[in-house]
């Protein structure tokens, strides 16, 4: 296969790799903080990419239409909003349920997931049809032989690769971070050490979630469509990225992602059969992984006092 | 008299920290040994590597005459060992009974067949080991041989106690592990609890005891020998007020404090 | 607790009349409204039940007179049956409650007493129905026998499954069913062996020349041929509860929950961990391949969209609902969440919405389900 | 004391469902509509309703009716297990005489059995697949709009008369895309100009199509063809903009709907598409449906096939007028219907129950409008499809 065709595979899969990075990066914050999966993650991402299409909306209304601050201003009010979201959910959903089995939560975030799905499909104007996402980036492209290098795919991918590493920051450096990473390790020392443990929990799981808006909006962007069933995917492939990866560390989820797109693209590229299996393959292989590193490639420590 | 448990040069460090140390340690039959020290001196690893829980990095582990060397937990239950834990491991939302017949496993029938189809032989072996746990729960507490049915969950830490010691008890083991049984109880509990606990024994006399614990009032009273560990090794062994008084020990000891 | 107060067998068999004649009048109920009403009568009845302490009396009730409840219980069945006996889509939902129930039966024993989480269920109900697909298009293998198939299937597919399952806990352990279900379905839809997304007819079912798919005419009634279908699932849930029953009440019952409360304690009793693991999901996977069969074959088509993540979400939803680990609660919980969207077609686009709603409400008020799981009786009614 | 209030309600509710039941037992006659309400295609559902919705209104509006019509709407989600369980269940309510069924043909092929089971005549509206009809010979079963096979013809016809050479196909592997890519390639085979240089299998709920497209880039076909629903549609149109692919994107019925080009914006420019019917507005009858349609308000515009919706559940009620509110008479008058007009042309069903449409309707995108295609700029050569000849 020619170079320019593989860099273009490579391409495919690094953007595909980041978005999915970027999903599995909240499941582990909020597997974190509170031991929990939040199922709704995926679907928050969606009402994320939703709020900032209806931003947009509003922005050409009022008239204002220079794409970068347009994309600022989505970016912005997104974010926000599912930080506001994510918090409400942590407060009056997941929370209440910390006593009861680890499953409940499960359960009842996916039914909050399929509440702001059925939602956004019912109460966004048409929101059952695919909705068109405006291409805010430069779209200025070189065509290197087989393989097509768009300007707004940099740039997505390196704001994608800033925000990870902005997060990683904010983990292991600030005292936020330190806050953040003491209630991980156990709510008891955590308390102890002053820290307000709900307050903690609330800010991951509104920085999570936050998160979850970036990702839809870069999702919008990349495809220059969205609708309401994005979220369920990348949900569901988040939550195996983050677990083959390793709930017990960032790493891990980033290193999930991209290997989650890789095998997707291997699986299309070079194996022998329909390219309709890929996900066949990519599930089949992580099924595998499970079996041959039960705690996720990169270990999680458990250690049990008996 | 002849060593129902010993333990040669028995080692296990966890990352950079030497749990045990090789340690020997042997207990002749019906005695009472205390397992002393300073937190964190090995004890509960040695529990764990006796029972085990933990395979050791080094070392040979004998008991009745056989190599049990890091077999496996069901091996050492089989063998006889039972074992009760430093923090109450009861299974909260089942029944004192259910409970209590966890610990009786080797002594009920496991087979699908039997379990599933003959209802009838099963109900026979089901009233018999009702009439154990009630026999054997009443020695400790009258009050509870008619709750049997009660889930744990709703006991005080005594009982919860009590619960498990029957549990470890009811098969009726030769070597019984006790960690740390004062944990969570008051003095006088305590007391009250050693004294049952001496009453079996004293129904079968061939039962072994090892006991982790801190209430030096307890080792006092009930051991008839004692060992004391620091940093995975045995610093001292003998009657208590001679372990006591111990120099290294209580060096240990204030060290530690 | 049932060890004192001795409650009479009448609290049970009240409750249970009244359940059956509220399902009735719901199953028979066509106008929105009406059903609207019966819904928020049910609702009102029965939060005034919980605060009247009604609802624990009659559970007592259940676990002391076990037996003769469940043959009252057996009896509404039938009635419910009988009522609508040539309505043919109510006999097709009621026919889907009972085959659900025995799924979620399976479910129960891997996920409710052995704690080994199975995101799959619809999965190896899938398998079960696919094998009475293929079977009874390509062979003629009797089609009782094709039942047990697909269940031995279902639990083969499973055993695929047990290394993963058994080295990896908790959330890594749910992803490894996870992930098969998602795999199982992309499956179906891409291979054309099996109809692909197209999915396969199934035929009717037939034992001893006793065709099931012709309605029976007896006199001047006319039966739906959903009657035979009801027969045969009455008489596989009816088993399938007695099985899970005497497990629970077993010492493998017990082995089961010990190991699902504290793996380290359990084996330092002996416990064969893997042992039991294996035997509750195999078992469990075995009466869900077996419901699936059946249902293939009552539903006359089988096809990949039948078998989603969604609706193995869906199982594992009826469970938390029910109460994890209690027959009698997943059986009403696989009532409420067969009926309720079906009888909300009447506001079709809005019930998805609303089902979720509900399973939400109930997660946060009544965590632990709408039947708790009471301690083990290992015989009901029995007394030292 | 907590039970009477239940008690109260039940007795409460058993006289209203009596009461009510006994008021609408007299000269009402139920109809049934079924098709995707939810789910990726639901706009196509709830125009088809709608417009199923406008054909009952009218006639109940009309003195001259004999009976009021009532129409039952359940909704298959474009799944197959859920259609046959509502078909089942309308097929299995005797009040029920007819009904107009089905966008999905991966439903329409499912529940078709059903229909026949319970001796329930129905019309479908919406579904392509040949096999609904051609598979078995039910009485039952017919279909207003015609199958895949002959907008395949004309669309193979079309590309060669283009001038094209290579054609690149992407099916989603429902029935329905697989469909299509067997009787395109066919057609194409026939006219044996053009050339498929690969087939690729997509699922229904794919995101991303970058790997798949990467390699047909590499294969640099002048069309790709796509037999598929809108909303992957849409994602595989823009996507090829994103890796600079500059085929021409050859769609099929599937994609005919506003919500294929609200999707893609200025993207959508010069898109293919084939339905069968001649379009609405082109009819005397179509008119007169858009006045009346836009007439009622509805939230969602008809779509492609709201024409044949309304159509399909008109024949039904003009039958029912006829022969009475009775299954098996609707189905023998269905038997012989000749040159029957509607708003989508004469409807003559062969021994299958299939309408014999003869006209397809070859569209294009021109801005932001499917046009069709003998009055586009396209065909008169202003403007030019990537690579036209």
């Amino acid at each position: 296969m020619d170079a320019g065709l593989l860099a273009q595979y490579v391409m495919n899969g690094l953007m595909l790799g980041m978005m999915y990075a970027l999903v599995a990066v909240g499941f582990t914050l909020f597997f974190g903080v509170l031991d929990v999966i939040k199922f709704s993650h995926g679907d928050v991402l969606t009402v994320g990419a939703f709020a900032a299409l209806a931003t947009y909306v509003g922005l050409r209304m009022l008239g204002l239409n220079s794409s970068w601050f347009e994309l600022v201003v989505m970016l912005v009010v997104a974010t926000l909003a599912m930080a506001f979201l994510g918090m409400v959910i942590a407060r009056y959903l997941v929370m209440p349920l910390r006593s009861a089995p680890a499953l409940n939560t499960l359960l009842i975030t996916l039914m909050l997931g399929t509440v702001l799905r059925e939602s956004v499909r019912l109460f966004y104007p048409q929101g059952a049809n695919p909705k068109p996402f405006p291409a805010l980036l430069p779209r200025a492209s070189i065509d290197l032989g087989e393989f097509n290098l768009r300007l707004d795919n940099v740039l997505m991918l390196t704001a994608g690769v800033l925000v990870i590493v902005g997060i990683q920051y904010l983990l292991n450096r600030t005292k936020l971070g330190l806050a953040i990473r003491a209630v991980a390790q156990d709510e008891e020392t955590a308390r102890t050490m002053g820290i307000n443990f709900t307050a903690i929990v609330l800010v991951t799981f509104a920085l999570g979630s936050g998160l979850a808006a970036f990702a839809g909006v870069m999702n919008g962007l990349y495809y220059n469509e969205i609708n309401f069933g994005i979220g369920l995917y990348l949900g569901v492939v988040g939550f195996s990225a983050a677990i083959i990866g390793g709930l017990g560390s960032i790493y891990g989820a980033i290193l999930g992602g991209f290997l989650f797109a890789g095998l997707q693209t291997i699986g299309t590229v070079m194996l022998p059969f329909a390219s309709a299996y890929k996900d066949v393959f990519a599930f089949a292989v992580v099924i595998a992984i499970m079996a041959w590193r039960p705690t996720g490639l990169i270990r999680e420590k458990i250690s049990e006092r008996v | 008299m002849s060593a129902l448990l010993e333990a040669h040069g028995l080692s296990k460090h966890f990352g950079g920290v030497q749990a045990l140390d090789g340690l020997d340690l042997a207990v002749t039959a019906n005695e009472i040994l205390g397992l002393i020290g300073p937190n964190g001196s090995g004890k509960t690893t040695f529990f764990n590597v006796i029972t085990g829980i933990y395979n050791a990095d080094a070392g040979r582990v004998m008991f009745d005459g056989a190599d049990v060397t890091n077999a496996s937990a069901r091996a050492i239950y089989q063998a006889g060992i039972s074992r009760t834990f430093q923090r109450s491991r009861l299974s909260l939302p089942l029944s004192i009974f259910d409970n209590i017949m966890i610990g009786n496993h080797k002594r009920l029938k496991q087979g699908l067949w039997f379990n599933l189809a003959k209802r009838r032989d099963f109900k026979r072996e089901f009233e018999r080991s009702y009439a154990d746990a009630r026999a054997l729960v009443e020695v400790f507490e009258p009050g509870l041989a008619g709750r049997m049915f009660e889930p744990v969950a709703g006991l005080p830490m005594i009982d919860r106690r009590r619960i498990e010691i029957c549990r470890a008890l009811i098969s009726a083991p030769k070597l019984l592990l006790l960690d740390e049984p004062s944990a969570g109880m008051t003095h006088d509990e305590t007391a009250e609890l050693m004294n049952d606990i001496l009453l079996v024994r004293k129904r079968n006399k061939d039962l072994t005891i090892i006991i982790v614990e801190h209430e030096m009032g307890v080792i006092e009273r009930i051991t008839d020998r004692c060992v004391v560990l620091n940093f995975g090794r045995k610093i001292a062994e003998g009657p208590y007020r001679s372990v006591a008084a111990d120099a290294q020990v209580q060096e240990a000891y204030l060290g530690a404090a | 607790m049932a060890e004192k107060g001795h409650t009479t067998v009448w609290p049970g068999i009240a409750g249970l009349a009244i359940a059956t004649g509220y399902l009735i009048a719901m199953l028979g109920a066509e106008k929105q409204n009406l059903i609207i009403i019966l819904l928020a009568a049910g609702i009102v009845a029965v939060l005034a039940a919980g605060w009247l302490g009604l609802l624990e009396t009659v559970s007592a009730s259940f676990v002391e007179h076990e037996d003769a409840l469940a043959a009252c219980a057996i009896g509404a069945a039938c009635a419910v049956a009988a009522v609508f006996h040539d309505n043919h889509f109510v006999l097709l939902l009621v026919i889907t409650v009972l085959l659900y129930s025995v799924a979620t039966l399976g479910l129960n024993v891997q996920f409710g007493y052995a704690g080994v989480l199975n995101f799959a269920g619809a999965s190896f109900f899938g398998i079960g129905a696919y094998t009475s697909a293929v079977l009874s298009a390509y062979t003629s293998v009797p089609h009782l026998l094709v039942l047990l198939i697909g269940g031995l299937l279902a639990a083969f597919a499973g055993s695929l499954l047990l290394l993963p399952v058994l080295r990896t806990r908790g959330h890594y352990a749910a992803v490894v069913t996870i992930a098969f279900a998602l795999l199982f379905k992309t499956f179906l839809e891409v291979n054309d062996v099996l109809g692909g997304p197209q999915g396969m007819q199934v035929k009717g079912m037939r034992i001893l020349g006793w065709s099931f798919n012709d309605n029976i005419e007896i006199g001047k009634i006319l039966l739906s041929f959903y009657m035979n279908y009801f027969v045969l699932s009455l008489l596989l849930l009816v088993g399938a509860f007695v099985l899970v029953r005497r497990l629970e009440r077993s010492w493998i019952g017990l082995n089961l929950d010990a190991l699902r409360l504290d793996e380290t304690a359990a084996g330092c009793f002996g416990l064969d961990i893997v042992r039991w693991k294996i035997t509750a999901f195999l078992i469990g996977n075995f009466l869900i391949g077996i419901a699936g069969a059946l249902f293939g074959i009552v539903g006359g088509f089988v096809a990949p969209n039948n078998y989603t993540f969604a609706d193995s979400l869906i199982l594992v939803s009826i469970l938390l609902l029910g109460g994890i680990g209690n027959p009698w609660g997943l059986m009403v919980a696989t009532i409420i969440v067969v009926v309720l969207p079906e009888k909300l077609q009447t506001i079709q686009e809005y019930r998805f919405l609303l089902y979720a709603l509900m399973v939400i409400a109930v997660l946060l008020f009544r965590p632990e389900g709408l039947l708790p799981r009471p301690v083990r009786r290992y015989f009901p009614g029995w007394r030292p | 004391m907590s039970t009477t209030p239940k008690f109260a309600a039940l007795v409460a509710a058993f006289i209203l469902g009596i009461t009510t039941g006994a008021a609408d037992a007299k000269d009402k006659v139920k109809v049934g509509f079924i098709g995707p309400l939810t789910g990726g295609v639901s706009v196509n559902g709830l125009g088809g309703r709608n417009s199923a919705d406008l054909a009952v209104r009218l006639r109940n509006a009309d003195p001259k009716s004999k009976y009021e019509y009532e129409m039952v709407v359940l909704d298959d989600e474009c799944k197959p297990n859920v259609a046959v369980q509502v078909a089942t269940k309308m097929a299995a309510d005797k009040d029920i005489i007819a009904g107009a069924t089905h966008y999905c043909s991966v439903t329409a092929i499912a529940t078709v059995d059903t229909y026949h089971k319970f001796g329930f005549p129905v019309i479908v509206w919406g579904a392509v697949l040949p096999d609904i009809t051609y598979r078995n010979k039910y009485d039952e079963v017919h279909r207003v709009n015609g199958t895949m096979i002959n907008q395949n013809d004309a669309n193979a016809e079309l590309i060669s008369k283009l001038g094209y050479k290579t054609v690149a196909v992407i099916h989603d592997t429902t029935d329905y895309g697989k469909g299509h890519n067997e009787y395109f390639s066919k057609a194409l085979a026939k006219i044996g100009q053009a050339k498929i240089v690969g087939t690729f299998g997509v699922t229904a709920d794919q995101q991303d199509f970058t790997a798949e497209l990467t390699k047909i880039k590499a294969l640099n076909p002048d069309v790709i063809y796509f037999g598929g629903l809108t909303p992957i549609g849409v994602r595989i149109r823009s996507q090829m903009d994103k890796l600079g692919i500059k085929a021409a994107f050859d769609g099929t019925s599937g994609i005919v709907s506003d919500a294929y080009i609200q999707g893609l914006g200025p993207l959508a420019e010069g898109t293919l598409a084939f339905r069968e019917g001649a379009p609405a507005e082109k009819l005397p009858g179509g008119k007169f449906f858009m006045e009346k349609y836009n007439a009622q308000k509805y939230d969602n515009p008809p779509e492609a096939y709201g024409p044949f919706a309304y159509a399909a559940m008109g024949m039904i009620l003009d039958t029912i007028e006829k022969v009475g509110p009775d299954r098996k008479k609707v189905i023998a008058d269905l038997a012989n219907v000749k040159d029957r007009d509607s708003i989508v042309g004469k409807i003559t069903f062969d021994d299958h129950g299939q309408n014999t449409v003869p006209v397809i309707t070859k569209y294009v995108v021109q801005d932001g409008k499917f046009v069709e295609w003998d009055d586009s700029e396209y065909a008169s050569g202003k403007r030019k499809l990537p690579g036209q000849k």
